[in-house]
């Protein structure tokens, strides 16, 4: 067995699932490296996965820290089984085209971006200090997707059209940014965490904002995916594990 | 003629050429040339390592090799722009990388085949390109000059960590060890072959050392290159595949065994291990990429009318 | 350490690289799998996927039994790394379009045709016997896509442009089929091997009959590409191995 | 009325109806909703099993899961086949599915996570189609009842080989015990769900029971699946992941929890984890395969013609 065993507590999975989104999200954009419409977009898709990796090691290491079984970043990141990563099922979406990349970029930065701004006021100083700087970070990724998606939804026919596309698929996964379970409702009772409920609005209204100019609107509600948090996955993200845990799992235990 | 002279004798005095000053012809034609080719192997270079960015072995390299692919295309970003200064735009460039008529450097027609090829990259391939690019930074042409300056310190860097990627490995487990070796192995020889043709057959080198475009010639470069090489390869344990290379007292220089010219023609020729993939994975990104460009120029044209009636 | 280390032997080797052969291919035609163009070519793709790693199989278990090592069919598929593996560069390129894998299993069936056909011949038995069961099946192989080829070469427009295009970009990969090394030189004097170079004529007349049937012509002979037999693969053997060892690798020395 | 009479005096006489037999039209459109919508399940089934064959942990296993998600299409063809016989064309039925008109079985619309899911599938899936499968083999319908035996045996097989995983993972180490648990655990619900709504909401039985069309109702083949199932998966040592299930000793029965038909609804109404994956890659297929077509009825148009003048 290469894979560890994670000893959870509230405190553990509350970090780990944040780490999760940011280290899939990042793989995800990384995936991009020499394939961008244009090269300043590579330059931007870099940075933006860079400062989610960033992130994603910053959560490991705390994660580790508050398991204190001696897990470091990379034992979470590369010796986890696909059940037990707990990312959202909106971050391990497939990159599909340059809209779909940036309309999630978007669904996921919209809710991230006041995520961690409130984070900054948590009880938890680690977390506190985390939030500070992923939030300078998320605020980048929101104003860049939200130009984005501006400039497709408002450009051309085919731009339109893909970009509305890529909206009408990803909704069903935006249901789960704001969803709260024992341990999340633990967390927040005791300051360390916000509630993903008092986001909504702010998300609601900045994708309302965005939308608009974009000339596109903001799908009805409709049915709602979830089960990332609970490592239920969608089929995608076996397949993104395979490939960046490849060599971990081949040469177990040494250092790189 | 007057005008020749008056710039030759600048070159001359060490003076930086500006891109508003008077220049031949051929001098301009050559370091367009020059710079699109730098660019395009920037472009281009980002393929062999970004072909491991998914699978790097722990979250620290992957952020380091991203980073540092970054830098790739940046590198690529400016000296496209000091092309421009010439007057040639990048559109114009990149449409000659595409119809295969501009050149990049032939290394990057090697494919990556292991992680320890990220850290011979970094070490032998950052490691060749610097030693031909710190004569660059006081190349004549001040853009150049200037960009190659920035593009240096970012390249020294990537060196350093190349070679801290092998070390890690060499000092790790026996896999780990032979992977490093592997790694060495491949890309050893090609990574001579950088510095381009001897010097008894090279074609170039006779006006761009006049205008102080080159100053060194290829041999000399590769002769510094080997010499900085060896001592490190020996440090980490590993052995030069080259079972002539011996260390002459008198000169104190390394010497090598032949090179295959062979080889170094057909990969020019387009016939490396990688080129076809390389040129294709390029276009088809140009292609997928079509649409958005599109979709760009239509919104800024909206823009553009909407503040024009709101004006 | 996941991987074993393979005792080379003369006949090991050679066998390996057969197996080798037939196990890549035969994971690129399973990676058609639900995407066929049309239902009965699912089958059919299926169908030639099976046989080749029906062969590989076998030849796994032979190389396993003439190194009596203690190393199984799947230690020999799921345990060793890229630069192990001894597969011609031709079997490992991605499967494009349509077009290009018809074309790749043409290219390698009018090859592997009459390569196990005089292998029947062999000294070696259990080779002779592998080679009668493989012969009938690259018939098949062979028959299936010279049809396509043809259907494609003289069908559209368009269909010609891709089948033109997937040949010229596989071309500088069939000069491998015909190499000889000190390896097989051995192998082929003592008569356990057939000398590949006899094979040449064969497949040239094969590849001239069906290409001029889909009016397409054969590519002059360029520079040709070399280096799966000693392990120097393209970047995409890596990719296909991440995923085809994964689960081996995770929990090695399971049952399944 | 005689006609119908008839009709239904040889459908309770047990004899077979035959593609050219006068039938009632809503007997024939029964049928083709019926078998189109197993077709359609056959072929958007192989989705989810096919995820996994680039991944299967040996090669035995490889070879046998290619080998099954071969035989569901072959079984998609000859449903169609069989569909065909009534006197619409496969092209139409799949622009149906594609349209998101027809439906198919709601189980594949759950993720294939783990290589266990592999063994619950072929255990559970399989298990529950064949009993839903048995009575169709007695089917009125003689081109259904026929298909249905050719089908009925390989999915046997396929159940056992299914099983047969999940006992070698049950006998494996933690890791594949915890695997096999957890797939069942997913899956069972799911399964419980595939015979339809409980007999008290169910809209089609009627007429199709008549018709013997349908021999058994909803509830009637799920108990039959429960009681046959529940001893294999104490077999094998796992748990079935419902509180209540308890073994009634008067009936002889294994009695169920309730099932949360809210999901089965929301499945149905394509609302499923999978739906809208499962149809964009039919339809992407189809897309990506329609040159290939076009190419391969042009052709055969061109030797049509070639052979007309050769005549």
């Amino acid at each position: 067995m290469t894979s560890i065993r994670v000893t959870e507590t509230p405190l553990v999975t509350y970090v780990l699932r944040r780490a999760d989104d940011a280290l899939v999200l990042g793989h995800r954009l990384s995936e991009w490296c020499g394939k961008a419409p244009v090269m300043e977009e590579e330059m931007a898709l870099a940075n933006m996965g860079l400062d989610l990796i960033g992130q994603a090691r910053a959560l490991y290491t705390y994660a580790g820290e508050a398991e204190a079984q001696g897990h470091d970043e990379d034992a979470f990141a590369y010796r986890r089984d696909e059940r037990a990563y707990r990312n959202l099922l909106l971050v391990e979406q497939p990159n599909g085209d340059f809209a779909l990349t940036m309309v999630r970029q978007l669904l996921y930065a919209a809710y991230a971006d006041p995520y961690w701004r409130a984070m900054m006021g948590s009880s938890d100083p680690t977390l506190a200090a985390i939030a500070a700087k992923a939030e300078k970070e998320m605020a980048y990724h929101l104003r860049h997707s939200a130009e984005w998606v501006v400039r497709l939804g408002d450009g051309t026919e085919e731009s339109r059209r893909r970009t509305g596309r890529a909206l009408a698929q990803l909704w069903p996964f935006t249901g789960e940014l704001f969803h709260t379970d024992e341990i999340e409702r633990e967390m927040i009772m005791s300051g360390v965490a916000v509630d993903p409920a008092t986001l909504r609005d702010t998300w609601c209204r900045t994708l309302i904002e965005v939308l608009d100019r974009a000339t596109l609107k903001i799908p009805e509600d409709g049915w709602m995916q979830s089960g990332g948090r609970g490592g239920r996955h969608s089929e995608h993200l076996g397949h993104l594990l395979a490939e960046l845990q490849y060599l971990q799992r081949t040469i177990p235990g040494a250092t790189w | 003629a007057d005008k020749l002279r008056a710039f030759q004798e600048r070159i001359d005095a060490e003076e930086r050429i500006e891109p508003n000053d008077w220049m031949p012809e051929a001098y301009r034609r050559t370091l367009v040339r020059q710079i699109s080719q730098h660019a395009h192997s920037e472009i281009i270079g980002m393929q062999p390592e970004g072909n491991w960015i998914t699978r790097a072995p722990s979250l620290r390299r992957k952020a380091a090799l991203l980073a540092k692919v970054q830098d790739e295309c940046g590198h690529g970003l400016y000296l496209y722009a000091a092309a421009e200064t010439l007057g040639v735009a990048r559109e114009e460039m990149v449409d000659q990388l595409l119809a295969g008529k501009a050149k990049y450097s032939s290394i990057f027609n090697y494919p990556t085949l292991t992680w320890a090829d990220i850290g011979a990259i970094g070490w032998l391939v950052d490691g060749a390109a610097i030693m031909n690019q710190i004569p660059l930074c006081r190349c004549s042409y001040g853009p150049y000059a200037r960009a190659m300056i920035r593009v240096c310190k970012e390249e020294s860097f990537h060196q350093r960590q190349g070679y801290e990627i092998m070390l890690t490995l060499c000092r790790g487990n026996a896999a780990q060890k032979e992977m490093a070796q592997d790694a060495l192995n491949r890309w050893w020889w090609p990574c001579l072959m950088m510095f381009g043709p001897p010097d008894s057959a090279s074609q170039h080198t006779d006006a761009s050392t006049k205008w102080k475009i080159k100053r060194f010639t290829n041999d000399e470069l590769r002769q510094k290159f080997i010499d900085a090489t060896v001592p490190q390869a020996h440090y980490l344990g590993l052995t030069v595949p080259d079972p002539e290379l011996r260390y002459d007292e008198a000169s104190g220089h390394w010497q090598h065994g032949a090179i295959d010219w062979e080889e170094f023609k057909q990969v020019i020729a387009g016939n490396g291990p990688c080129n076809a993939q390389r040129m294709e994975r390029r276009r088809q990104t140009e292609e997928d990429g079509a649409w958005v460009r599109e979709a760009a120029r239509a919104f800024a044209e909206k823009e553009k009318r909407r503040h024009r009636v709101a004006a």
